[in-house]
């Protein structure tokens, strides 16, 4: 078991308000030692990746997912709902559909929300 | 027997997640499965020392204090714990297997359990 | 029907339960446990069509009675106790947790 | 100022998933010493009053409440909403129509969420 | 125009601005802090709503710059520092927290 | 000048709301308002001692002690204290008027402000 355990880390809550989408973060740079966590950002988690926003304190983990090819996805149906568009986030993240969405969910053995 | 591994986010008292880890965990020790706790975030709060008894109201403390003594492994962030300052008052490791970690023990937890859950 | 997961909610956002009813692919259990055991009243229209989908919702048992909502909750919804719980994250192929 | 403030505390969280309906009515309870506060459920704060709900942490909180003739009612919408009537819930509530629930929120000088 | 009231809304939950947009008997100024900044957001119906009947929306700037919506949120809608935030609180004449 | 009351019910960090009640309460004081301030619940963690300071990161134990030490009066829901264990690990009264106290002095603060505010 253990090493091919398929790992999703969504994302749901808003930036900010708490800490849940930067501690999601978090998670996804720990277990990367160890696993290749999915991130995924969905409904306000979305606002996360807002280009204005201010990312100090997660900054670093963005870049680091980055480093280690390790993909932030974004629910384009959620982006759609905010009224948001692709070049309202940064460049770091990829926008999928929502049927990618729940077909990475669907295929993970574990998703752990935030 | 199966190992199952909790992970939680909430403080005690305010909201419930903290009575249903104890729930839970205790329930899977008496089947006798391993448990493996994770407290992150606010969670780090649930064990911590002198937690007054209220009448009606599950006392987290004694809570953690059991399922320790039954074998839980609990893990705490510790830097979740050293920016709320509570480093000082968490029960101490005489109640059972509980240590401060780093996030990585997440990932080590999701590979030495067959199942993971999160209680929010 | 193929994988077996199991949406472990915990909590009253929707989204949870939303998820669980797109998913079309996997052999789908919803359990219930804290605030989302609301979710359970006979009237939600989210649980409803889960059920009409033919997925399992099952809810923790201590958490639908310390609220009163036994005669309230759908009667095709099974309330376990945590003994029970447990028993089933186990047969379950994937947690997602939410 | 002061002794004439009209105070609402306003229940809207279910209880046992959260303390927030226990504090708002324990609020309630201490601030009759110096006012008349209206407590007002609506949402899922409806359900702290099911007639069958675990009330061991609040009982007396309601009871207190009555015996010092302060009212606590309860949002009409929301218990149709929730699929619920007036049999289903404890006698020491009164539910009352929305708009008068709009009504006790205008006329309010401070009302305090829980 | 009546009562000068302030719905100082400091959450994520609907139930402060419906309530708001419900109330017709006072002068209704709504003020978004926190994550209830994200309901200014332009394609918000309820903040539009608001607007329509002429209450004002305030949000705090600092809330809204840390979260890059200054481009994203209604026009109409008006961002303060928390000291003119302090200067709407005291100026209406009753504060409905939510 | 005014009086402002200002309640709340959360915790540290995990949620922005001691950040937000520190700079409405130094907003309010740089004005010259006076400001009370109730924690209830969690809010009590908010004034724990030694509270480990991050880049980035708003420290609500300065954020107290800046605002107590420009006069805000800050009263801790003592039951909230002593159920959480925290009793003893609160900034202590040398940094300004901050004490442990009853729900009834909420009634009290509501007579004494000309407005009080929640944050959630």
């Amino acid at each position: 078991m253990s090493e091919e355990k398929n790992v999703v880390i969504l994302l749901r809550e808003p930036p900010h308000g708490s800490l849940h989408p930067v501690e999601g973060l978090r998670m996804s740079v720990a277990i990367s030692s160890d696993y290749d966590p999915i991130t995924i950002a969905i409904k306000g988690a979305v606002y996360t990746f807002l280009k204005g926003s201010d990312k100090t304190i997660y900054q670093m983990h963005i870049e680091f997912l980055k480093e280690i090819d390790l993909d932030i996805f974004v629910d384009k149906k959620s982006v759609e709902e905010l009224g948001l568009s692709k070049e309202d986030l940064i460049e770091e993240v990829e926008i999928i559909e929502h049927d990618d969405v729940l077909k990475k969910i669907s295929e993970a053995d574990l998703v752990i929300p935030f | 027997m199966g190992k199952l591994g909790i992970l939680f986010f909430t403080g005690p008292y305010q909201s419930q997640a903290c009575e249903t880890v104890c729930k839970i965990a205790n329930a899977a020790l008496d089947k006798g499965h391993e448990v493996r706790i994770f407290c992150y975030m606010d969670a780090v709060n649930a064990v911590l020392q002198n937690q007054k008894k209220i009448e009606g109201v599950y006392n987290i403390e004694e809570g953690f204090k059991q399922i320790l003594d039954k074998g839980a492994i609990v893990r705490l962030c510790n830097l979740c714990l050293l920016v709320r300052g509570t480093t000082q008052n968490c029960i101490s490791r005489e109640c059972g297997d509980i240590k401060r970690a780093g996030t990585p023990d997440l990932a080590k937890i999701i590979e030495l359990t067959d199942k993971l859950i999160a209680v929010c | 029907m193929g994988k077996k997961s199991l949406y472990f909610i915990t909590d009253e956002d929707e989204t949870g339960i939303e998820l669980a009813l797109e998913n079309k692919e996997n052999d789908i259990t919803i359990c219930l446990l804290q605030d989302a055991v609301f979710f359970a009243n006979k009237t939600n229209k989210l649980i409803s069509e889960a059920l009409n989908q033919n997925k399992t919702v099952i809810v923790v048992k201590e958490d639908i009675e310390k609220r009163g909502l036994t005669n309230i909750i759908n009667n095709k919804v099974n309330a376990l106790d945590y003994g029970e719980i447990i028993d089933k994250i186990f047969e379950h192929d994937s947690v997602i947790n939410l």
